[in-house]
Parts: structure tokens; sequence; C-alpha cells
């Protein structure tokens, strides 16, 4: 029986449960909440690496009529990085949050939203995806709203209304679905889907509602001023792994459950708006006037690279060049996971120590904040994908890609964002070394520096010389989910 | 495939399309919540249309399960969207 | 196909609920808006019997109509900025959204007809007849809610958890109304009672009939909505800690039978044999209190009072 | 001839329901509305009630419809007088 498969799920559930009993107590109580989900996904992640892809059929019941569950290379990669992102977030929540009753607020909902984000990469049915995308919107937004800011509430309830938009263009797409194959089962639909009309119009309507989780330039308007003004680590696992989420489902549909179904034209169509949002998301990003608001622009500009994948891997035959760009892609997913959410911890820090986070006013930081300086060049670092790191490696293989297929049209667009990053870095970087007074020195404790340098140090380093590991892991049974034996 | 089925599904696109509309150029808060709820109840026609088989037969279970917890999800939604919008208008005097 | 009168009544039904709709949305008019959103929300639950859905029926009447229209006619008195705009834009502007609007619906449509065409087959109705008996209860979408779906629900309570932790995290609760008059206090004090007598009974008929925790949780949140109209203050519901573990109650009974199994060698949210129907009222029991009082809160606002002293020693013992 | 009997009570009611509905969009200003709104309405879903017993032709089924019936008596009684009291104090005219 398989039921470990459910504890990456239940145990931020049942903590969420004792944070709300005990709130005196609710900072312990989810720290070693994520500490057993990061163990228990590590677990999954070996037992799937060992013997492949798992299956668990919830009640017992035969998929179609039940639920299944299931875990394969892409999945338990995802929840291994939401929980280390996860952990290293929440402990320096404990610092952000000083007020026992903000945290008492701050953890249930912490530990829903991870419920929701696991449940999401381990459910193998249409309808559950749904109730997971619509848990993950609900948890996402009480806790962007937190500390009631007037900016924060207007940013949240325009973000609440998008993603409710979303969640049912996705759920009129299950409808469909529903009505002309008559089962909700993944693995079930991934035999049974064939290219015709009910397919493409339920899979355009899922992917739009997806897309519009994503943030897909030109859907994008509603993540800068949501990311932007959320408590610093909320917006970190909001640009790390919430908008993943659609991201990952996204990858799902179009390269295993919908494979048939899809375009080459709607694949060019997707890798077009990716471009735009690296130009676009890339120059507003250079443009900003706040640290944070940079860090949500450029989450804007590196959701489009991963969008350019979509017409390689169409252009690709199945084999070993394909997996390898699916490897980067998936590598550089990661990679920005953990530099992103760096970006914003560190923004944090900064913003809580200087009082503000406006750029041109960071002078003196270099000095008054080392570490989280350090860390602020580290993720741009694997912003920019300087090696080593796992950016780097993956904008490697997206050149070599590239080449293979001869959609040259691309190599500009790459070229023009990595100098745009590279100068939204430098800028940085440039203000924070600067000797101004602008940031006073002051202290600034282990668990709010130490998480956000971790996780820039899992970006660069790690994952840079590590990525051949990850290649090894995720490419020959990635998307393997169908066979299960 | 009944008449039935046909007049309530096509009736639920409608009411999916009108309320996604509406959700996207209304001004108000509060309208554009309203037209969030009329088009999940759009969807959740279309759902109740196929689980429909005739006067004598029972109809599939299926889709009635699903709509009640469609149902549920979009009253927590509404709630919280509400609360949100009092929130703001209260932050609006500080 | 032959059309008969029941195809003049759908179509009649049909047209009614897109009229609502559409005057519902399209006035500037928010108070009239909510109120013909609330009629919409009735007929709805007509159509609902009317396509052999009581359950659906009684939750839509319950929860649809009824408690978002309390929610939202109490959202009237808070004022909005935007309020007042038009809120339409120009009219050539506006013409190309309703031309968009008619294609999604059109593509919708298309596919909803080409689909329901082709597959003219039970769907999954079959295999939820055909396991009926085993699941522990003989009303089928009970069956399907808390058996063969049951993940499904448990994250939907846990949907329901969210939605109301961030109410709650919001601020505190609105203003308790004034004490009513002689009228509408006696109704509330016949009708409360009432409520909870035939939120208990919805509870246990759900195993055979239609009703359920669902529609059962509704209930006693009007009650409620009810005592709340009638003035009561938040110092009148359960302590601050109690409420906490009724909010997580449904969650925690849901886990627990779910993990019950696993010590058997049983899958996740298998029941063992023979345990079925009372694990799954025992469940449905446990949801209920934790859905009004979740929908209860969400009337409330937000915060009752003592709800953030929990966090702090001493206050309110 | 209980189903025919029932038919006629059914029939009968649509009538007052009619009347009340007439009443409810013809009449000048609140109170006349009220009045021909509750006092139609009321009698009509009695009509209903008594219809639907003889058809149903069972004794706990009527018992429950009558409840039905005596609640929403109540209820509307009670609404009618508050939107009435409500209306006297804006001194609405419309």
């Amino acid at each position: 029986m398989n039921n470990l498969l459910t504890l990456p799920v239940m145990i931020p559930l049942g903590f969420s449960l004792l944070a709300l009993l005990w709130p005196r107590r609710a900072s312990s109580i989810g720290i070693l909440g994520l500490l057993a989900t990061l163990l228990a996904s590590a677990w999954l992640a070996w037992r799937v690496a060992g013997s492949g892809p798992m299956l668990l059929a919830l009640g017992g019941w035969e998929p179609g009529l039940g639920i299944a569950l299931h875990a394969d290379a892409l999945s338990s990669t995802l929840l291994l990085m939401s929980s280390v992102v996860a952990l290293a977030a929440g402990t320096y929540s404990t610092g952000y949050f000083r007020e026992r009753s903000d945290r008492a607020r701050f953890w249930p909902l912490w530990l829903l939203l991870m419920t929701a984000l696991h449940a999401l990469f381990l459910s193998g049915d249409l309808f559950n995806l749904y109730v997971t995308l619509e848990l993950i919107g609900l948890s996402a937004v009480a806790l962007a709203a937190l500390g009631g800011k007037r900016k924060a509430v207007e940013a949240a309830l325009r973000y609440l209304i998008l993603g409710l938009l979303g969640s049912l263009l996705f759920l009129a797409g299950v409808a469909l679905i529903y009505a002309g194959y008559g089962t909700l089962d993944l693995m079930q639909l991934r035999n049974m889907l064939a290219p015709e009309p009910v397919a493409w119009i339920a899979l355009t309507l899922m992917i739009s509602g997806l897309l519009l989780k994503s943030a897909l330039f030109p859907l994008h308007f509603w993540l800068p001023p949501a990311h932007a003004n959320a408590p610093a680590p909320v917006s970190a696992v909001l640009s790390a792994l919430v908008v993943k989420a659609a991201l990952y489902l996204l990858l799902r549909f179009w390269l295993d459950i919908f494979d048939d179904v899809v375009t080459t034209f709607a694949a060019w169509l997707l890798g077009s708006l990716g471009a735009m949002a690296v130009l676009w998301g890339s120059w507003k990003a250079l443009r900003a006037v706040r640290l944070k608001l940079l860090a949500a622009y450029s989450t804007v500009a590196q959701l489009g690279y991963l969008f350019l994948f979509f017409p390689l891997l169409a252009a690709l035959p199945v084999g070993a060049a394909r997996d390898t760009a699916l490897g980067a892609l998936i590598l550089m997913a990661l990679t920005h996971g953990f530099a992103k959410s760096a970006l914003f911890l560190a923004t944090g820090v900064i913003q809580q120590k200087a009082g503000h986070d406006r750029i041109e006013e960071l002078g003196g930081a270099a000095r008054a904040l080392p570490v989280t300086v350090f860390t602020l060049a580290l993720a741009g670092v694997a912003l920019i994908g300087l090696p080593p790191s796992g950016t780097f490696q993956a904008k490697w293989q997206l050149f070599s890609a590239v080449i293979a297929t001869g959609q040259w049209l691309w190599i500009p667009v790459i070229a023009t964002g990595s100098l745009l990053a590279a100068a939204y870095v430098f800028r940085i970087l440039g203000y924070a070394f600067a000797s101004a007074e602008g940031v006073k020195y002051r202290i600034a404790d282990g668990r709010e520096e130490l998480p956000a340098l971790i996780l820039a140090i899992l970006a660069t380093v790690l994952l840079g010389f590590g990525s051949i590991w990850v290649w090894e892991f995720v490419t020959p049974g990635a998307l393997a989910v169908g066979e299960v034996p | 495939m009944m008449l039935t089925q046909l007049i309530f599904g096509i009736a639920g696109g409608l009411l999916f399309a009108m309320g996604l509309r509406s959700a996207l150029i209304r001004e108000s808060l509060l309208a554009r919540i309203l037209a969030v709820n009329v088009s999940g109840a759009g969807i959740f026609l279309a759902f109740v249309a196929i689980a429909y088989r005739g006067l004598e037969e029972t109809p599939d279970p299926v889709p009635h399960a699903l709509v009640l917890t469609g149902i549920v999800v979009a009253v927590s939604a509404t709630a919280l969207a509400l609360a949100l919008r009092r929130r703001l208008e209260e932050a609006d005097d500080e | 196909m032959e059309i008969t009168l029941w195809h003049l009544l759908d179509s009649l039904l049909a047209i009614l609920l897109l009229g609502l709709a559409w005057s519902a949305l399209s006035g500037t008019d928010l108070k009239r808006g909510v109120v013909l959103f609330m009629a919409f929300g009735l007929l709805l639950s007509l159509i609902w019997a009317r396509l052999r859905a009581p359950d659906l029926a009684l939750a839509e009447a319950a929860i649809g109509a009824g408690l978002s229209g309390a929610l939202l006619l109490l959202a009237l008195r808070d004022r909005e900025k935007s309020e007042n705009k038009a809120g339409q834009p120009m009219s050539l502007l506006r013409l190309a959204t309703v031309l968009l609007m008619l294609l999604l619906a059109a593509s919708f449509a298309l596919a909803y007809v080409t689909a329901v065409t082709s597959n003219t087959g039970g769907r999954l109705a079959g295999l939820a007849f055909g396991n009926l008996e085993q699941s522990g209860v003989s009303n089928p979408v009970t069956a399907v809610l808390l058996n063969f779906r049951a993940y499904d629900t448990l994250l939907e309570l846990a949907v329901l958890l969210a939605a109301t932790l961030g109410i709650l995290a919001l601020g505190s609760e609105r203003r308790p109304f004034r004490r009513p008059g002689v009228l509408l206090g006696a109704l509330v004090t016949w009708i409360s009672p009432l409520l909870v007598i035939v939120a208990g009974y919805l509870l246990w008929t759900g195993a055979h009939a239609p009703g359920g925790a669902f529609q059962a949780g509704a209930l006693l949140a009007a009650a409620i909505v009810m005592l709340r109209l009638g003035g009561m203050t938040s110092e009148q519901l359960p302590h601050p800690l109690l409420q906490g573990w009724l909010l997580a109650s449904g969650i925690a009974a849901f886990m627990l039978a779910g993990y019950l199994a696993t010590f058997h060698d049983l899958a996740f949210l298998q029941y063992p044999a023979g345990w079925a129907g009372l694990l799954i009222l025992l469940i449905e029991s446990a949801a209920m209190l934790s859905i009004a009082l979740s929908l209860g809160l969400a009337y409330l606002g937000g915060s009752p009072s003592g709800w953030d002293e929990r966090s702090s020693r001493g206050k309110r013992s | 001839m209980t189903e025919l009997l029932g038919s006629l009570f059914i029939l009968a009611s649509l009538a007052f329901f009619a009347a009340g509905s007439i009443g409810l969009l013809r009449l000048p200003d609140v109170h006349a509305r009220l009045h021909a709104l509750t006092k139609a309405d009321n009698l009509g879903l009695g009509l209903l009630v008594a219809g639907a017993c003889l058809i149903g032709g069972h004794l706990l089924l009527a018992l429950k419809l009558l409840l039905v019936w005596l609640l929403v008596m109540f209820a509307s009684a009670i609404a009618a007088n508050l939107i009435a009291r409500h209306a006297m104090k804006d001194g609405e005219e419309s």
C-alpha cells in the first residue's frame, strides 16, 4: 500500500489544525510540521527515484469512481522544492512577525497553502485539481492580505477575483471533459483523449485558466501588485511556488495528458507570449523603484523563459534531445524557485532594517547587512544565468535546443532578457555597495538572514554543480504517470 | 441525448460567459463578486444537465456531488471576498 | 426527439434564469443586483429540483441563495469608492465584449452539444450505483461525497477553513445589531430552535434521502444568522478556544477516519468493512459543526471577541 | 377523483399567485403591494399545499406540507410587518 503518498498533503493539514488549536505555540508547531513534511517529501522522492512512479487509489476505489494520487519524478521534484522553500520562508517568518497574534494568524494559513500545493502536485483527478486550485487561491489570498494594509488588501482582492476567474475557466473545461469522456481520472483520460473539438475547446478553457494563474504576459497584470505588497515570506512563496503550481499543471497537461491534442501552432503562441513576457518583465524590473516590485516583475520575465521551451519541445523529436530540453525546463523552474524566494526574503530583511525598499536609497546596505547583500548577489547570479547557477546550465541547453530546431528567433530574446537581468541586478548591487548612509547598521539575527542565504546557495551552487543529478532523476521518467504498474 | 440536457447546457454556457464578461468589465467590486457567482452557477448548471438522464431514470450522482462541492467553495470565496472588500473600505478611513 | 410540455417548461425556466442573471449583472444599482441575484439562486434551486437533483436544490436554497444572499445584503452596508462609477465601458468596446462573450458561450455550447451527443453513456453513474451497497449509505450523492470522492470533500473543508481563517485574520467582527422589536424577536426565538431540529434531521436523513452535512451545516449557520439579527453578540457564541476545536473538528474527524484504515493495511480513506455507515455519520456530524461555525463567523464578518486573545496567556480564562 | 380535486386546488392557487404578482407590479405604493402580495400568496400557497396533500395521499406528507405552510405564513407576516414599518419610517411613496 502506498499510503506514504498522502503524507506530504496530510502532515501540513494536520499541523495546520494543531497551530489553530494551540495559537501560543503556533511557530514551533509550524516549523515542526514543515520539517516533517520535508522528511516525507524527501522519502517520497527517494522512493520514486529508486523504484519508479507510485500510485495510490484513495478509499480503495478504482480510479475513475474514486480519486487516485500519483507521484513521478516531476511531481516529487517540485514537492521537494516546495518543502524546502516553505521551511526556509517559514523559519524566516518567525523573525518577521514579531507579534504572537500575527504568528497565530500566519501559521495555520501557511500550512494550508502547503497542503494545497502538495495536493495539487500529487493529484490525479481533474475535479480534485480544481479543488486544490481553489484552496491554493484562497489561502494565498488570505496570506497576502495579512497585515491589512490598504494596498495589500486591494491587491489581494484583485488577485482573488482573477484567481476565481481562472479556476472557473478550468472548471468549465472539466465539465466538458466529463461530458465527452465520462471520467475525471487523468490516467484514463490520457488514453482516451483524441484530437477533436471537445478536447480542443476543453483544453483551451483549462489552459487559459492556468495561464491567468501563472501570469503569462499579457495576463500578468495582477501579479506585481499582489506579490509586491504581501508580507515578505508570503511574497517569496507566491513567486516561487504558487505560480509554479499552475505551471506544473500546464506542463502536465501539455506534455502528458493532452499530448495528442495540442498543436504546434498553440505551442508557438505560448512561446511568443513567453518572449514578450521576458522582454516586458525585464524592462519593467529595470525601471522599478522598489526592490520588491523589481522582484515581482522579474518573476514575470523568468516565467516567460519557461514558456519559450514549449515551441522547442514541440519541434524536437521524442528522444534524448527532447529529454534534455525538458530537464532544462525543470531545472530552470527549480532554480528560479529558490533564487526568487531568496531574493524576496533578503528584500524583507532590508525592508525591515532600513524601513523601506527604495532601490536608490540602499546606500550603505553592503556594510550594514553584508550577509543579506551577499544573498542578493547570489540570487542575482541565478536570475541572470551566470555560471555556476542552475539557470546557466538551463539556458545553455535552451540555446542548444534553439540551434537543434533552427528556431533562431528566440536567440535575441534570450540575449536581451539576460542583459536586462544583468542590468537590474547590477543596479541593485551598485546602490547597495555605495557608501551612503541610507541603511543604518542594525543587528539582524540568524533566522532572518540565513534562510535566504541557504536558498540562494541552493540556487547558484547546488543546482549548478548538481544539475546532472536533476537531469538523471528527472528526464527518463519525468512524466511517467501512465506507466505506473 | 435529450432536449432538456441541451436547453440547460446551453443556458449554462451563456451564464458562464455572461458572468465572466461582467467580472472583467465592471468597476464595482460587489458587482464583480456577483458576476463570479453567476458564472460559476452556469458551469454548475451544465454539470447537472450532463447528469440528467430523463424523467424516469435516476440521474448520475457524481456531477451532483461535484456541484455540491462547488457550491461550498463558491460561498467560501464569496465570504472571503466580501470580508476583504469591507476591510478595504475601513482602511480608507485610516 | 419529440418535443413535450416539459421542454416548454425547461425553456421557460432557462429563459427566466438568463433574464434574471442579465438584469442582476447589468444594472448599476447594487442593491437591486443583490436582490435579483438572490431570486436567481432560488430559481436555480427550482431548476435543480426539475433536473432531479434534490440534494442540490436544498444546498442551493440554503447556501447559494440563503447564506450568500445574507452575506451580500450585509455587504451593501459597506460603501465602495468605485460604486458610483457607471461601470460600463464605451459603446464600441461594450459591443466587442458582448461579441466575445457570445463567442465564448458558443464554443462552450458547441463542445457541450458534441460531447453530450457523442457520449450518451451513463459515465460514472453505473460504477457509482454498482458500488452503492458497499458505500455504507443508500443516498448515492452522499456515497460519492463521503466515500467514493471523500478526498475532495476533505479538501473542500480545508477550503472553507482557509476562507474562515482569512476572514478572522482581517480584523474584528461587525458591530452587532440592535435588539429587535417584539415581532422579529418572536420570529427569532421560534425559528432558531426549529432550524436546529431540522438541521439534525437533514444530517440523519442524508444517509438515505436528500440531505447531509452541508445542508445541515448551512441550516445551523442560518440559525446563527437569525440569532445575530436578533441582537446576539459574539460573547454568546461558544468560548473562543472551543470555537477553534469546532472549526477543526470536520477535517480532524476525516483524517482520523482516513488513517484508521491504514492500520488495517487498507488505503487512506478506505473504511473498514461494516464500519462505513457509522464512520460517515461521525464525519458528517463533525463536518456539520465546522461548516455551521465557519459560515456563521463569515456572517459576523471578522474575529469574534476573545479570538485574538487565545494567543496570549491569561486573559479571558 | 382526489387527484382531480387536487389539481383543481392547484389551479385555483395559480390564480391567487397571478393576482398577487400583478398586484406587486401594478399597485402604487409599498403598503398596497405588500397587502396584495402577502394576502394573495399565503392563500395561494394554502391552496397549493391542500392540492399537493390530496395528490400525495399520505398523512405524514400532508403534515409536513402543513408545517411548511404555517412557517411561511409566520415568516411572511413578520417580514411584511417589518417592511411596512420601514417604509412608513422612510415616508416613502414609491
